[in-house]
């Protein structure tokens, strides 16, 4: 029967994964409270013209924050992709190449806008 | 779809389908089906916004084009949906992450007809509800902000 | 799936008796595992076992009391003398055993507040001595046996797999025929010893607790295959069966404190059994029900049928919902009615059957390498009238004893024949039974529904072999019978071979036939009153006569009685009274 | 309760109050007096009714595509059950309906299906819980249950189901005592609140009826199912049972406990209370280290 368990050696447990997924989830939640409300500081349209924009990515802090955001989120986020499609199909090959997939998904995610904050903290005004 | 050694003829998974389906089973299922969609919806709009924010890096004619793209009333509704779904997912979220480390659940005990699982208990419903309001709540405010 | 299956035992049921005798021969070894093969036609946790509800009786409180000499009397003076003593002695005995042994197994026996398993009161008892799980005794004892049989490699279980006929070379066990129903193929299994576990034939009464189930096949495959079917006439009717589905309220419901009641709300058995009440045995709870409602005092029911009714609101809320929840439920499901605040309506219900396969004290029929156990056997325990709670008792004992003895004789065999026992089966008998179910039944013809029939021998059964018989009835009831048997009813509508049910139905109803009449004849020649066996026209038991069990085989035209005597060790017959 | 009964049981005098577990009163229970009893539901309210049964109707060795439904009319009491108005039409119209049924009074699990549209057990279901009084023309309809595989008709296979529950280990598994022998005969001490905190688990019949309402098992083939993961629960918190780790290695896998989400449609369709969707959480913080030190494991009863 095609029913043993597909997976046996994985680099995290089950429960490791899932409490990451947890613990970025809630984490999240904070940092992200954080930038939105840094929109409400100042009027919406304000906050978003190209001079306050590059003024807060100089702010050391804030680009800080960002770039936790930003893993915390690619790794909730992707993880949450992951699951749903290993949900989807069972067999080796399919969830190899889901796993895979969605860690490169992660990483380009998090390499593509750690590039903007860098490059953002470097701009000149 | 799923087939295994059982042949073609007699799978009878309920498939995608079965998890597109929110209508039967009650709130809990609703919820589960909300916080799968608002999820991928939400992984949608981070990589879009990811991609949008590099502009910036393109300097200032690149970022007002950027933002005449998104800033429209079509860019704004599509914002206040993605207020309201992480607002949604965050709070059921948060409950999920209770429940599912087995807070709030209420005590096994000896079943009494008619049965009333206690895992559908009053707090859990009352959490969900809590979720869609507070969503519905932020898109208001969402909205009061972007179309002020 | 190959044509010929082999094992080295294999069990005909999964009931309590063949999963209990699944593990017992399992843990057999003499270094090598047993090759076990559980076949049932119903999936494992299918089986009728899982409705029983009232308990199992033990004797486990000695320090309060209780003690085995009792339990054995009691048994005994149930039965009305009719039960072979040495064999009351051996139930006894071994089932404290069970209990602990299902209690390490995981089985959640309902708890005093020491920890201790508790126990309750039972009909026929002289101490509280059903050990029960809430009301779902036989439900947890099968989970319990089930998920642990799960621990065995060497069990193979055969869902499903409709078993037809035994092969045997004269008088030793070589094997069995089987349909296995998901596809249709009609398989030949392989095996020195082999153990019946196919339960009770409720199902030849309408009106009856028994899950649809429990027909007579396996006593039937028996019957064809020239074992005799011991005391078939004693048919028990508990006292307490719901209308109009029949569904069992727990004897456990008058061992809580319930009350029977007539229409004149009197608590009528104060009349027929001063000191035990309504815990009198059942036959006398039955009859004494009868009589009441001959009496006119019964109540009527929507459905036509007239009924008592079982008062349980004065043990209040909380304690019918802690223990007996599941007859709460099946109150309000089945009768709409919620026993915590209103009496429910019930009758006298076919029940159980003392009678069955002819075998003796190691449940060894008359053929070798051949055993039975459970309700399908009858070793005599039960005599005319079964003691409640008694018989899950004898499941468990039985099937361990049968097990062991079986897995031995397999072993034994095994080493005689280094390891390679070889079996030549008998050709022709394969070829005769694929003709009586193929040829016979699958492509029978016919113009008379076979359902109809199923539900006149059934009714007839209920009309004619009730509670209360006389030669008159029972007679006609025979002849019913057999106009039924003659007439042009074998056949079936559905031609596919993928779980034909039509198909396996009217093998039943072959097998409900055959067995009616003998229950009916045993009747009929059993001319005393006797445990659950009353007759009007004889109302007295003769013990000069009669104090013996009655056979029954099967012969080219028709069934052949005859007798057979009754074990005592230290108990006269006494009059019996409650 | 003393064992002899009390012979005034015709005394009239005392009031009888029904919730009374004083023994004293229980005896002098007015018996002749009239009795106020109150319905649970009102038995006049449903009348005889013809109604429109449709059955879904294949075989495993035809194409899916010949699968159709068949309708039958039959007439129903107040107590029917869809499974009598099934057996009806079996013995009565149409003899190649192939359906599971065996105990009729819901413990055997044999009779899941979907009964308009959702999962139930068939002996379990009446009709007059179904249909409006006032519908012209009722109809129900039976579908095999999702997520089994076909056999014919309303019969799906289970072995799959069986198979996950056989792999979570459902028994009980502790070293110590495993062995029993006839001289030292004594039971566990479990105290009737540690027996409550696995007893509600251990009342599945097995049905698959929230097998098949999940929505991961509808995609997810190697996810052993609320019923497997609510057993594992129960042996888990068994007093007699000391396998945590090997228990726990099973279930956290990548197609284990995790896999389900608390979309708590397993608990909404369970029959019997079981509420698998509680027992799966209750597992998951034991898996997580919350709930450490709820479990202590039994010891035998010195004689
Ligand atoms: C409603 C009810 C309540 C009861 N309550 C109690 C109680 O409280 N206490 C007590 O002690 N006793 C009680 N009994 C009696 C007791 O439950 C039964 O006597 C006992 O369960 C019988 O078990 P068994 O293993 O012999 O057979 P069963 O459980 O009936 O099993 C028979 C098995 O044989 C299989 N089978 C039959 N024919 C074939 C065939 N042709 N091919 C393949 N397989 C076949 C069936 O599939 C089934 O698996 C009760 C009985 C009823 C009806
Ligand atoms: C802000 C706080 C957040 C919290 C507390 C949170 C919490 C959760 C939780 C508990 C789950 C698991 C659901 C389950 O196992 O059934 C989950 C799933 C998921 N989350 Fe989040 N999340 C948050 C934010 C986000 C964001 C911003 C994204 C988008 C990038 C996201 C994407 C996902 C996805 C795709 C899933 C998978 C859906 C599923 O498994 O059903 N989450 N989230
Ligand atoms: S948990 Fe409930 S629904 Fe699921 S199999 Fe058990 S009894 Fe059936
Ligand atoms: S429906 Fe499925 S997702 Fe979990 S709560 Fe029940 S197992
Ligand atoms: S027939 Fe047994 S559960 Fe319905």
């Amino acid at each position: 029967m095609n029913f043993e368990n597909i997976s046996k050696k994985q680099l995290f447990k089950e429960s490791q994964i899932m409490k990451i997924h947890y613990i970025t989830g809630i984490c999240a939640l904070f940092v992200v409270a954080i930038h939105i409300l840094m929109r409400v500081i100042m009027p919406y349209n304000m906050s978003l013209e190209y001079e306050n924009v590059v003024m807060n990515y100089h702010n050391i802090f804030y680009a800080i924050l960002l770039e936790i955001i930003l893993v915390l989120i690619a790794i909730h986020g992707f993880n949450g992709l992951r699951i749903i499609l290993i949900e989807l199909r069972q067999n080796t090959a399919w969830e190899k190449s889901m796993t895979i997939l969605t860690i490169i998904g992660m990483i380009s995610i998090i390499a593509y806008g750690t590039r903007t904050i860098i490059i953002g903290n470097g701009l000149e005004i | 779809m799923v087939v295994n050694d059982i042949g073609e003829n007699r799978v009878n998974r309920e498939g995608l389908k079965g998890w597109l389906n929110p209508t039967r089973y009650g709130w809990e299922r609703v919820s589960y089906w909300f916080q799968r969609l608002t999820g991928i919806f939400l992984l949608v709009y981070f990589i879009g916004h990811v991609y949008e924010t590099s502009s910036l890096t393109n300097g200032i004619d690149a970022w007002n084009a950027m933002l005449e793209l998104t800033q429209t009333t079509g860019g704004h509704i599509f914002l206040i949906l993605v207020i309201g779904a992480s607002t949604f997912h965050s709070a059921n979220g948060i409950r999920l992450i209770f429940v599912q480390s087995g807070k709030g659940l209420g005590k096994p005990g000896r079943p009494d007809y008619p049965y009333d699982p206690v895992s559908l208990n009053k707090t859990q419903r009352s959490g969900i509800w809590i979720a869609l309001i507070l969503s519905a709540v932020a898109m208001l405010y969402g909205a009061n902000v972007l179309f002020e | 799936m190959p044509d010929v299956i082999d094992h080295d035992i294999v069990i005909i049921g999964s009931g309590l008796a063949g999963l209990r005798a699944a593990i017992s021969a399992a843990s057999v070894t003499n270094g090598k595992k047993l090759n076990i093969g559980v076949f049932s036609k119903v999936q494992v946790m299918r089986s009728h076992s899982v409705s029983a509800e009232g308990g199992t009786a033990a004797v486990l409180f000695d320090d309060d009391g209780d003690n085995k000499e009792s339990h054995v009397y009691d048994t005994i003076k149930g039965s009305d003398f009719l039960g072979d003593q040495d064999v009351a002695e051996r139930l006894v005995d071994n089932i404290p055993f069970e209990i602990y042994q299902l209690d390490r197994w995981g089985m959640p026996w309902s708890r005093r507040d020491d920890g201790r398993i508790d126990q309750r009161k039972f009909g026929g008892y002289s101490y509280p001595r059903a050990t029960y799980a809430q009301d779902k005794v036989g439900f947890y004892e099968m989970q319990t046996l089930y998920d642990t049989s799960l621990k065995y490699d060497n069990i193979h279980f055969y869902n499903e797999w409709f078993c037809t006929s035994i092969l045997h070379d004269d008088n030793n066990f070589q094997g069995l025929t089987a349909i296995e129903m998901k596809n249709g193929n009609f398989v030949k299994i392989k095996a020195p010893a082999g153990i019946i576990c196919t339960g009770g034939a409720g199902r030849i009464f309408s009106f009856s607790t028994y899950a649809y189930s429990s027909t007579p096949d396996g006593l039937d495959m028996c019957l064809r295959a020239g074992l005799a079917l011991k005391d078939m006439e004693f048919v028990q009717f508990h006292p307490t069966g719901i209308l109009p589905s029949g569904i069992l309220i727990t004897e456990g419901a008058r061992g809580e404190g319930g009350y029977l009641i007539n229409n004149q709300n009197e608590r009528f058995m104060l009349k027929y059994a001063p000191e035990k009440l309504e815990l009198a045995p059942r036959d006398v709870v039955s009859r004494s029900m009868i009589q009441e409602i001959q009496a006119g005092r019964g109540f009527e029911h929507e459905s036509g049928l007239e009924c008592l009714k079982l008062d349980l609101t004065h043990l209040g809320d909380e304690k019918i919902k802690e223990k007996l929840a599941g007859i709460r439920e099946i109150g309000i499901k089945f009768s709409g009615v919620d026993i915590v605040d209103e009496p429910i309506e019930i009758r006298p219900v076919c029940h159980y059957m003392m009678g069955g396969i002819h075998t003796d004290i190691d449940g060894k029929t008359e053929m070798n390498g051949l055993w039975a156990a459970g309700e399908a056997a009858c070793n005599s325990t039960h005599g005319a009238n079964r003691l409640g709670a008694n018989s899950t008792s004898e499941c468990l004992v039985w099937g361990r004893i049968t097990g062991e003895v079986a897995a031995k004789y397999a072993l034994s065999k095994k080493e005689s024949s280094s390891g390679n026992i070889s079996i030549t089966l008998n050709n022709q008998q394969i070829l005769d039974e694929e003709k009586r179910i193929f040829d016979n039944i699958f492509r029978g013809r016919g113009q008379v529904n076979p359902y109809e029939v199923r539900k006149e021998l059934t009714d007839t059964m209920d009309a004619k072999a009730y509670v209360y018989r006389d030669e008159k009835s029972l007679m006609e009831g025979l002849k019913k019978t057999r106009e039924l048997k003659e007439s042009a009813w074998k056949h079936v509508d559905d031609n596919s071979k993928e779980y034909n049910t039509n198909f396996t139905n009217v093998m039943e109803i072959d097998a409900m036939l055959r067995t009616a009449e003998i229950v009916l004849m045993g009747a009929i020649n059993r001319k005393e009153s006797r445990g659950a066996h009353a007759r009007i026209d004889f109302p007295k038991r003769d013990d000069v006569n009669f104090l013996k069990h009655t056979l029954a085989y099967y012969k080219q035209d028709g069934p052949v009685l005859d007798w057979y005597p009754v074990t005592f060790t230290r108990y006269a017959p006494v009059e019996r009274k409650y | 309760m003393g064992w002899k009964f009390n012979m005034s049981g015709k005394d009239n005098s005392g009031d009888h109050s029904g919730n009374d577990n004083n023994e004293e009163k229980i005896h002098k229970k007015e018996l002749n007096g009239p009795k106020k009893t109150k319905s649970v539901e009102s038995k006049s309210k449903f009348t005889d009714k013809t109604i429109t049964l449709k059955i879904f109707r294949i075989n495993q060795n035809n194409e899916k595509s010949n699968s159709h439904f068949d309708e039958y009319k039959v007439s129903s009491k107040r107590w029917t059950t869809v499974l009598d108005t099934l057996l009806d039409v079996k013995s009565y119209q149409d003899h190649s309906i192939s359906l599971r049924y065996s105990c009729r009074m819901a413990s055997c699990g044999s009779c899941g299906m979907k009964i308009n549209g959702v999962p139930r057990l068939a002996c379990y279901t009446k009709i007059s819980d179904l249909i409006s009084e006032d519908d012209p023309d009722p109809t129900i309809t039976c579908e095999p249950l999702a997520n089994f595989p076909y056999i014919k008709d309303l019969v799906t296979d289970f072995s799959q189901f069986f198979n996950h529950h056989r792999k979570i280990m459902p028994y009980i598994q502790n070293t110590k005592n495993d062995t029993i022998d006839s001289e030292n005969l004594s039971e566990y001490v479990q105290s009737p609140e540690d027996l409550d905190k696995f007893l509600q688990f251990s009342y599945c019949i097995k049905c698959g009826l929230c097998y098949s309402s999940c929505p991961t098992v509808a995609t997810d083939m190697n996810f052993p199912g609320p019923q497997a993961l609510s057993q594992a629960y129960r042996y888990f918190i068994d007093t007699r049972d000391s396998a945590n780790k090997t228990r726990f290695n099973i279930i956290d896998d990548r197609h284990g406990i995790w896999r389900c989400h608390f979309a708590g449609s397993c608990s909404h369709v369970c029959p019997k209370g079981v509420d698998p969707a509680l027992g799966i959480q209750l597992l998951r913080s034991h898996l997580l280290g919350f709930n450490k030190n709820e479990k202590k494991i039994a010891k035998l009863r010195e004689k």
